[in-house]
């Protein structure tokens, strides 16, 4: 029972992020491909270290695959965010298929303050 | 509230003591247990904003979770068939959520959640600006994000 | 940068981080980790704090100049390593105490080294990319 | 015998470098901590250095790990005899430093490193591990980096760039070497080495790792086609650090080569010629840079690698006496060339200058101390009976009777232009009236008396030494003779590390 | 007589400090020092002159053999005498011929030296104690001809002289060296007892030429005699001590004392033969066309050398009793010539031939002594010159039946042109009509015209008296130098032979060559135009060409450019451990020791692979960095496979401290610009794939080896049971082998102080060094 | 999989020596980092590579009951690599200083003639 | 088939075939922006096989590694964005 499990959920986890990868291989522009990989990826490794949890009895092993899932989660968005941020100042182009751009109307980006 | 959930926390790890085996569905055990026993002795309490919050927080995650999984089914298909069905756009969208804590919140469920991506957020942390790829009407994106999402979250932060 | 979503998840995150360097640090004679890894982890979390809200407020939040983090490092695992001649023993040797401590496990100078070392990673690679980064403000 | 006074020079030199970098931006208590520390040193050194001479060999395990197992620490003749001529020129540099060194540079940590140096060079000089010695290796390093481009000038920092890319290199082949030994022998205690090379049974591949060190340690002591970082650097840095670099940094290469090629890899023959070789064309090499050079500290860069070639030659010949030659020039050459960068410090103070076309009328003006850098260039030159006369007798002696002729002549010609280079240098700097007289900046007038002394004081040390060395020759050779005698037989060294296990 | 030796080295140091005496008018006290010095060598005369030798011994440096080994026998006398005779009057003529100089301390300073040297020379009994004072003559004779050293030409001859003799010397050195590694000890006197094992050694050739070319150097023979002439830029007493009767005397001395241990044998005979024959016909003719009164005396000198030297080459008992003599002689009157130069140079203020003429008016004593010693150097019977110049030709006429004739025809010729140079320089500025512009010259103090007339009437007395000087000392020297014992007596008369015939064609012809030679300038000049091909300017071009050569060398090797640097290193690695590779035979895979590929460990070497085409391929910097750091991870993961989590967890976590770091850094940086061509990418690529190959071969060798794992094996067992760590790497870190880091934290540091001082550190102007 | 690693080396290697060759000082950095990698796995390759065991007893033991990987490559490893941090860092610096002063990463033009400021 | 066996012939060959598709973006770029989240792509997914072969090799240890890749990987990231917001147009 806790093989097929494993065996399902490390299945799904694998794909999920085989398909983060096509992605980022296929996808057309720079925002789509950050768009597909960050997520899918998460949710994969995710997975995968559900199963892990599951392999190992020990409290520790589950505590730390959670500690590094709970960790993902709070670090990948950030990080697609401020890659996604810089690209968008740095206008770097979109899709010809992109329908809406309400940030370029607003243009509010360029007078921001540097602080670093 | 703070009060009853390491009461609760504590109740669970009494149960994981008495019980002698340290493993996480003892603990979950524990804890649904002990949700269980506050829950009947503080009936008669006038605030009862925990025990509404838990079962919200655990139907939230579900839910972001089942999100989760058919945005990722969507793209996933999208990415391994040839064709693209995608129609990117880039929103702005009006936020409720006022403290940072809200904000960031919000912000990470929604990028988490495949199909979207926060860019930035204004000056005034009134606005997001969102990636989205599949995009009908920009209404239709709006309002749902709000109801679904940021209504949801704010319920169970505020 | 002012990202207000990268300033709030580094409030999470510091404590986490240097929550997670001292775990790193303390565990080090048991499992991967010890006081280079721990050090680096805990530097890591004030560069990220320095990212997220600027080098002078993270100098601010440390209050001492990270250089100042060296000599005490160095002096820490110096004093340690010496510390045996005291005894009669030759430079470097482990001394512990007979109890074991709990959580921390034995206590001996190997870990008031590693501590040493902690120290002088945080001061050396805080001292590094600060000064930088405080350079390049002043250009 | 267990004794950790082997490495109290290391202790007092992190000690104080710790403590100064506590007293950071007060400049004062950091040139007394420097001087004391160095006389403190110095004299730890001495009690080391008399320990050992009647040819025991002492051993530190640190961590009190026995010998393969635990770093250990060694201190034969030879390397207490190089731990007690560093803390000389330490104490020298030291003094130097205090009015030589600029207040700017010292509140940015010029003495901690310094002192970072001195403790490397003696770790360097003292540890009976292979992997120690790498470490001990990169503390030189790191810190000769940053005193070299402590102050940031435009100069400085060309300089270092390629001193860096070079001496990294060098770390590399090293650090590639040990990797290797490592994987043919399984340790990297040097004694126990000793005894694991000669049973393994692919001999080839022992000649393999010997040349990784061969060139890792080449480049360090600026053998020929190896030297390139040492004359595009050593005239960068103030002079109290190119006194340092130049009587120091070459040396420990040159330590390194002969106890790694004298306790580990025997040379065969090929090495021998292979070492021959280089140390002829390194003579000529840097005699030929000496020629041309107007700036007396180029010149005296080319001058250190000419002098490496005698070094090199001494162990290529591989006999008792030829060793003894070269680790009397060894001894020799710490002093002066030490002393000689001082001098060019001391120079620059009274004159602005080091250009041989701009200076002159030092004879004139200051008589006495021309007269002691005198004693300082014909030390250096070999004038019998100062000191770098003696080492080339021997040199000479065993070039002939092992007919390496080419040596022999390498040593005439190398000789010849020092002495000759000198001799114009001389002419030019101090006899020569100065060619611009009206736009001299003499600092050195304009100084106060104790400052004056401490400018003065580290020269006369040193010139002390190299007197000393020349006149009582005779304890000298016998100390040179006790570490080839040691150098040739290391079974006493085995044993001491190994109490005696074989 | 070690004390006679350091007396003069104590007194030139003790004018260190009080020097400041000498130039009160007590200075000539200092004088009295080779006066006693002197007194102190006439005592041994007589017991010298009966056959008997002193020695004395020192230990110095036993372990190498020097010890002060001293000795006096009928050689080191003359020399000695010759030492500290003249130098009394050169100390009294000097104190008042520098009277009044800013730097008289200084040049009495160098003479003590000077003069210390010298007798060390000659009373040393050790070949490495000679040599010592070998170098410091040549030292303290680099300050007195560049004792005016202001000027160019003083620094200039200076050095000049110092190359030259510094030269020989070092190959004296190794003859010295080579001869003490074949004879087992550098005493003279026991080498004197192993003449046939060196003379038959195979090397012995190689000695012979080592040590003559330190004699010919030091005494100033052709090719190498250029020096001489331009060393009279010292001050005249200088030039009267050193470069007549002392210094250039040495190399004489030399040959004088090894002629027993070197001599009798072709090699010795017909080299020195030929180069002394050669220097003294050369420089007596040179010395005809000089205006300069030194440069006659220079010349005159020269060619005085090249007879002692062709003397000491011909070795026969008539040619050794002739130089014994003619060493004295020589000295005597010559140096009286050089004194008499100096006072009319500082009466005069000119030394130029062409205008003195006269001086017997004003300079009447100066003009006797003059004329005495021309008249010694011309060999005028009842001078003592001429007793020398028949010994010559007594020597030359006795040597061997095929060469006699040659050799006296050059010995006369020699002979005539240095009647004519004496006559020159002893007897021309004193005669004719006095110049208006002399009228005012007065005859200076005592202590300046006593010392040359003493030295003309010494060389007239002894003239009159040979026999006493070659009974006493020309004889002993002479019996030093061929190793017997022998009486020689001198005489007078030898009643009408050959040989008085010849020495009377020699004045007469030397007299109307004196006649009708009127110096002038206009010869100096037509000579010059040979100085083309002048050993001089053969020398000079060759140093030059050694300097261009230096040069171009030295910007070849060293060139400025890093890269360049690096290739010629890398090369030459890669040729050393080629060839030891090579050496170490074939390479065979041994297929069964290696463990199965996996899918996942090739991948990740695949895109380590490709991460580092990248880093090296791309042409922005970013991508280089983010290339870089997958290298890095990649390796990380490869870390993890093979069970190093500690280590996969530092480089994890540096690499991503290094992106950082340099993504700060390279804020401002421009991309990479192309800066290489087609052919600089190939050899470089050929260069870097040949090491990697190089590396990967030696690493699959060292991997077939087998592999000792006691030490570790012995950490695994005690990490936990003695150092309490269950993390064996960690325990290492801190216990085992706790030093390594407690340093490797130090270079952290030091890094950071760097970094620091790097960046914040600006130097002010002032603060500069 | 030895053979790869081994592979691996050498062109860690080549690709450090070719980049330290370039002209420009970032490649030079890079290049003595990628020759710090290639030594560091050289070292690795040269002890006992095991895979999947790491050198940490087992909670309940003592010592070792089973194989493990030799831990003293990994120790002189981390050695290393921390110092090559130490140097990278002050290196990447002086580029940035070098770059501030002469305005320029091609190494070539590290050449001006002798300065007498020092 | 047992479970190590699926992990080793079926998810550790998924994830190192993602680990090269990546790769494959990051050496194509177009632009760095493409690289660096394909970098920090690669890194996840390195998370990701730290954790299979960390349950393959039934070693928690390495879990610790994984551990520190989740929480500091994003640092390079944020490190790339911090430059690339900043700098003019060049790369
Ligand atoms: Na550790
Ligand atoms: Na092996």
């Amino acid at each position: 029972m806790t093989d097929i499990t494993l065996a399902i959920l490390s299945t799904i986890g694998a794909l999920a992020i085989l398909f983060a990868s096509i992605g980022i291989l296929r996808m057309p522009d720079f925002y789509l491909r950050l768009s597909v990989t960050v997520k899918a990826a998460t949710l994969g490794v995710g997975l995968l270290l559900i199963c892990a949890a599951m392999t190992f009895p020990d409290v520790s092993v589950t505590t730390k695959a959670i500690a590094i899932g709970f960790f993902l989660i709070l670090t990948a968005p950030v990080a697609a965010h401020m890659i996604g941020r810089a690209a968008y100042i740095q206008r770097v182009k979109t899709w010809k298929g992109t329908t809406l751009n309400d940030l370029e109307k607003e243009g509010q980006l360029d007078c921001r303050k540097e602080n670093f | 509230m703070i009060k009853q959930f390491l009461m609760n926390l504590m109740l669970s790890f009494i149960w994981v003591a008495l019980t002698g085996s340290m493993y996480y569905s003892n603990f979950l055990f524990g804890f649904l247990l002990g949700f269980a026993i506050l829950w009947i002795m503080n009936k008669n309490e006038a605030d009862q904003r925990y025990f509404y919050r838990v079962p919200k927080t655990v139907s939230f995650i579900l839910f972001f979770l089942w999100e989760m999984i058919v945005a990722n089914v969507q793209v996933a298909y999208d990415v391994i068939t040839p064709k693209f069905f995608i129609k990117p756009a880039i929103v702005k969208y009006p936020m409720d959520a006022k403290t940072d804590l809200e904000i960031n919140l919000l912000s990470t469920f929604i990028s988490l959640t495949p199909g979207t991506l926060i860019l930035d957020v204004s000056e005034d942390k009134k606005t997001l600006f969102i990636h989205v790829m599949y995009m009908k009407s920009k209404e239709q994106f709006v309002s749902t994000l709000k109801n679904n999402v940021e209504r949801r979250l704010l319920e169970l932060l505020r | 940068m002012n990202s207000t979503i990268l300033q709030t998840a580094t409030r999470y995150l510091l404590p986490i981080l240097l929550l997670f360097s001292v775990f790193l640090l303390l565990r080090g004679h048991y499992y991967p980790g010890g006081g280079f890894v721990g050090g680096l982890v805990a530097s890591i979390a004030f560069v990220l704090h320095s990212f997220a809200f600027g080098t002078q407020n993270t100098m601010k939040l440390i209050q001492y100049k990270p250089l100042s983090l060296i000599p005490i490092g160095l002096g820490v695992a110096a004093v340690s390593m010496f510390l045996p001649t005291f005894f009669g023993y030759p430079v470097m040797t482990g001394l512990w105490l007979e109890e074991k401590i709990p959580v921390i496990g034995m206590i001996g100078t190997a870990l008031f080294f590693d501590l040493g070392v902690y120290f002088v990673v945080i001061g050396v690679v805080l001292t590094i990319l600060f000064t930088i980064a405080l350079n390049k403000e002043e250009e | 015998m267990i004794d950790n006074q082997i490495i109290a020079t290391v202790i007092v030199h992190l000690f104080i470098a710790i403590v100064q970098l506590m007293f950071w931006r007060k400049s004062t208590a950091q040139r007394f901590l420097s001087v004391g520390g160095s006389i403190l040193a110095l004299i730890l050194a001495f009690k080391l250095f008399f320990k050992v001479y009647d040819g025991e060999i002492l051993t530190m395990n640190a961590a009190n790990w026995k010998a393969p197992f635990g770093i250990v620490f060694v201190a034969d003749l030879f390397s207490s005899t190089l731990v007690l001529l560093t803390s000389i020129a330490g104490l020298a540099v030291s003094i130097f430093s205090c009015v030589g060194v600029g207040r700017q540079r010292i509140l940015y940590g010029y003495f901690p490193i310094f002192h970072f140096l001195m403790m490397g060079l003696n770790g360097a000089f003292l540890t009976g591990d292979i992997f120690n010695l790498y470490v001990w290796f990169e503390v030189i390093i790191i810190s000769s980096f940053v005193l070299m481009t402590l102050g940031g000038r435009k100069s400085q920092l060309e300089g270092a760039v390629k001193y860096m890319a070079m001496n990294i290199l060098a770390s590399t082949f090293f650090l590639t070497g040990i990797g290797i030994l490592y994987g043919i022998s399984g340790s990297l205690n040097m004694a126990d080495l000793a005894m694991r090379i000669p049973k393994i049974q692919n001999q080839a591949l022992v000649e393999i790792t010997a040349t990784f060190f061969l060139i890792g340690f080449g480049i360090k002591s600026a053998v020929f086609p190896l030297y390139f970082w040492l004359p595009s650097s050593y005239h960068t840095p103030p002079s109290a650090v190119a006194a340092t670099f130049g009587g120091l940094l070459t040396k420990v290469g040159i330590y390194a080569l002969f106890r790694v090629f004298s306790l580990l890899f025997i040379p065969n023959h090929f090495t021998k010629e292979l070492l021959v070789i280089l140390a002829v064309l390194t003579v000529l090499t840097g005699a030929f840079g000496a020629l041309i050079k107007t700036n007396i500290r180029r010149l005296f860069s080319y001058l250190i690698v000419c002098h490496i070639g005698f070094m090199i030659g001494g162990l290529g010949l591989y006999s008792k006496w030829a060793l003894l030659g070269a680790i009397f020039y060894l001894i020799h050459d710490i002093m002066v060339k030490t002393n000689l960068f001082l001098m060019a410090g001391v120079i620059r103070q009274l004159r602005g200058t080091m250009d041989m076309n701009k200076l002159g009328g030092l004879y004139a003006q200051y008589p006495k101390i021309s007269l002691l850098f005198a004693i300082v260039l014909f030390s250096l030159v070999g004038i019998p009976p100062l000191s770098g006369f003696w080492p080339k007798i021997y040199l000479f002696k065993d070039a002939f009777q092992l007919e390496k002729y080419a040596f022999a002549g390498a040593l005439i010609i190398g000789s010849f232009i020092t002495l000759y280079v000198i001799a114009k240098m001389w002419a030019q700097v101090f006899w020569k009236d100065a060619p611009q007289p009206e736009i001299i900046e003499d600092k050195f007038a304009k100084m106060i008396g104790y400052r004056k002394t401490m400018l003065l004081l580290p020269v006369i040390i040193l010139a002390s030494a190299s007197l000393y060395i020349g006149f009582n020759a005779e304890a000298i050779i016998h100390l040179a003779d006790r570490i080839a005698t040691q150098l040739l037989d290391t079974s006493p060294y085995i044993n001491a590390v190994l109490g005696g296990q074989n | 007589m070690l004390f006679t030796v350091l007396s003069g080295l104590i007194t030139s140091s003790l004018i260190v400090p009080f020097g400041r005496f000498l130039k009160t008018k007590w200075g000539f006290i200092l004088a009295f020092l080779p006066v006693l010095l002197f007194l102190y060598f006439t005592k041994f005369v007589v017991p010298i002159g009966q056959g008997s030798y002193f020695v004395q011994s020192t230990a110095w440096v036993p372990s190498l053999g020097i010890n002060l080994d001293f000795k006096l026998d009928g050689l080191s006398l003359l020399f000695a005498l010759l030492i500290t005779g003249i130098g009394a009057c050169i100390f009294f003529y000097a104190n008042a011929y520098l009277k009044g100089q800013k730097y008289i301390d200084r040049f009495f300073g160098y003479l003590c030296l000077f003069m210390s040297a010298m007798l060390g020379l000659v009373l040393s009994d050790n070949m490495l104690l000679l040599f010592i004072f070998w170098e410091l003559t040549s030292i303290s004779s680099f300050f007195l001809i560049g004792f005016n050293n202001d000027q160019e030409d003083s620094r200039k001859s200076a050095m000049t002289a110092l190359s030259i003799t510094g030269l020989g010397g070092f190959f004296l050195l190794a003859g010295f060296v080579l001869m003490g590694n074949i004879a087992g000890t550098y005493n003279i006197s026991e080498l004197v007892d192993k003449v046939s094992l060196i003379q038959q050694h195979p090397l012995f050739p190689l000695i012979f030429g080592l040590v003559a070319l330190g004699a010919i150097t030091k005494s100033a023979q052709f090719p190498f005699h250029f020096w001489l002439p331009g060393a009279m830029k010292a001050p005249t007493p200088v030039s009267a001590y050193l470069h007549s009767a002392t210094m250039v005397k040495a190399g004489i001395y030399l040959l004088a004392r090894f002629s027993p241990i070197l001599g009798g044998n072709p090699i010795w005979m017909y080299s020195l033969m030929i180069i002394g024959g050669i220097t003294m016909l050369y420089a007596a003719f040179h010395s005809l066309f000089r205006t300069d009164l030194k440069g006659v005396l220079a010349y005159s000198t020269i060619s005085a050398l090249g007879i002692l030297i062709f003397l000491l080459g011909l070795g026969s008992k008539e040619a050794v009793i002739a130089a014994s003599v003619f060493i004295l002689v020589h000295a005597l009157y010559k140096a009286a010539l050089f004194l008499i130069t100096g006072i009319i140079d500082h009466e005069t203020g000119t030394r130029d031939l062409t205008v003195l003429q006269g001086l017997r008016k004003v300079l009447m004593p100066v003009a006797i002594a003059g004329f005495l010693a021309a008249l010694s150097s011309a060999g005028v019977p009842l001078t003592f010159g001429f007793i020398g110049k028949d010994l010559i030709y007594e020597a030359t006429l006795h040597a061997a039946p095929s060469l006699f004739l040659y050799l006296t025809i050059a010995a006369v010729a020699t002979n005539i042109l240095l009647v004519s140079a004496g006559f020159m320089a002893g007897i021309k500025p004193f005669i004719g009509r006095l110049p208006e512009q002399f009228d005012h010259i007065h005859l200076p103090y005592k202590s300046l015209w006593i010392p040359p007339l003493l030295l003309a009437i010494l060389g007239v007395i002894f003239g009159c008296f040979p026999g006493f000087v070659g009974d006493w000392i020309s004889g002993p020297t002479a019996n030093s130098i061929l190793a017997q014992q022998e009486v020689f007596h001198l005489k007078i008369w030898h009643g009408f032979n050959l040989i008085l015939l010849l020495s009377a064609i020699t004045i007469l012809v030397g007299t109307l060559v004196f006649i009708s030679n009127t110096p002038s300038h206009k010869k100096l000049v037509w000579i010059a135009t040979f100085e083309k091909i002048s050993p001089a300017n053969i020398f000079n071009a060759c140093a030059h060409e050694i300097e261009l050569f230096s040069a171009f060398f030295t910007a070849k090797m060293h060139n400025g450019y890093l890269r360049s640097y690096l290739l010629k290193i890398i090369l030459f690695a890669e040729l050393l451990i080629g060839y030891q590779l090579y050496l170490g035979g074939p390479l065979h895979i041994k297929w069964d020791t290696l463990s199965p590929v996996s899918f996942y460990e090739v991948t990740t070497v695949c895109i380590l692979i490709g991460a580092i085409v990248l880093t090296i391929r791309t042409s922005s910097r970013l991508t280089a960095v983010v290339a870089t750091s997958v290298v890095g991870y990649a390796i990380c993961l490869i870390f993890v496979f093979y069970s190093a989590p500690d280590l996969a967890m530092t480089q994890f976590t540096i690499d991503t401290l290094t992106v950082v770091l340099f993504v700060l850094v390279l804020f401002k940086l421009p991309s990479f610009l192309n800066l290489a061509n087609r052919r600089t990418i190939i050899r470089d690529a050929v260069v870097a794939i040949i090491f990697g190959m190089l590396l990967s071969m030696v690493a699959l060798r060292v991997l077939h080896e087998p592999t000792t794992t006691d030490i570790s094996d012995f950490y695994g067992d005690y990490a936990y049971v003695l150092a309490k760590g269950k993390n064996v790497v960690n325990v290492l870190l801190v216990d085992f082998r706790g030093f390594d880091t407690m340093f490797e934290i130090v270079v952290l540091s030091i890094a950071a102080l760097g970094v620091y001082s790097l960046l914040k550190l600006r130097l002010k102007s002032s603060d500069k060094e | 999989m030895e053979l790869i690693l081994v592979l691996l080396i050498g062109i860690l290697y080549a690709a450090g020596i070719y980049l330290i060759l370039r002209r420009s000082m970032v490649k030079l950095l890079l290049g003595i980092m990628l020759l710090g990698n290639g030594t560091n796995i050289l070292i690795f390759l040269l002890g006992n590579i095991i895979k999947g065991k790491p050198p940490i007893i087992d909670p309940d033991l003592k010592v070792f009951t089973d194989i493990y990987a030799d831990p003293i490559p990994q120790a002189l490893i981390l050695t290393a690599i921390v110092i090559s941090f130490g140097l990278t860092s002050f290196a990447i610096v002086l580029l940035k200083r070098v770059y501030a002063l002469l305005g320029t990463d091609d190494l070539d033009d590290l050449n001006t003639p002798e300065e007498e400021d020092i | 088939m047992t479970l190590t066996t699926y992990f080793d012939y079926v998810i550790l060959p998924i994830l190192t075939i993602s680990v090269i598709l990546a790769f494959i973006r990051l050496y194509k770029g177009p632009q760095i922006f493409d690289r660096v989240i394909a970098l920090d792509l690669i890194i996840t997914i390195g998370i990701g096989i730290i954790t299979v072969y960390s349950i393959r090799t039934s070693q928690e240890v390495f879990l610790d590694i994984a551990m520190i890749l989740a929480l500091i990987a994003f640092l390079g990231t944020i490190a790339f964005s911090f430059y690339l917001e900043k700098q003019s147009n060049d790369d």
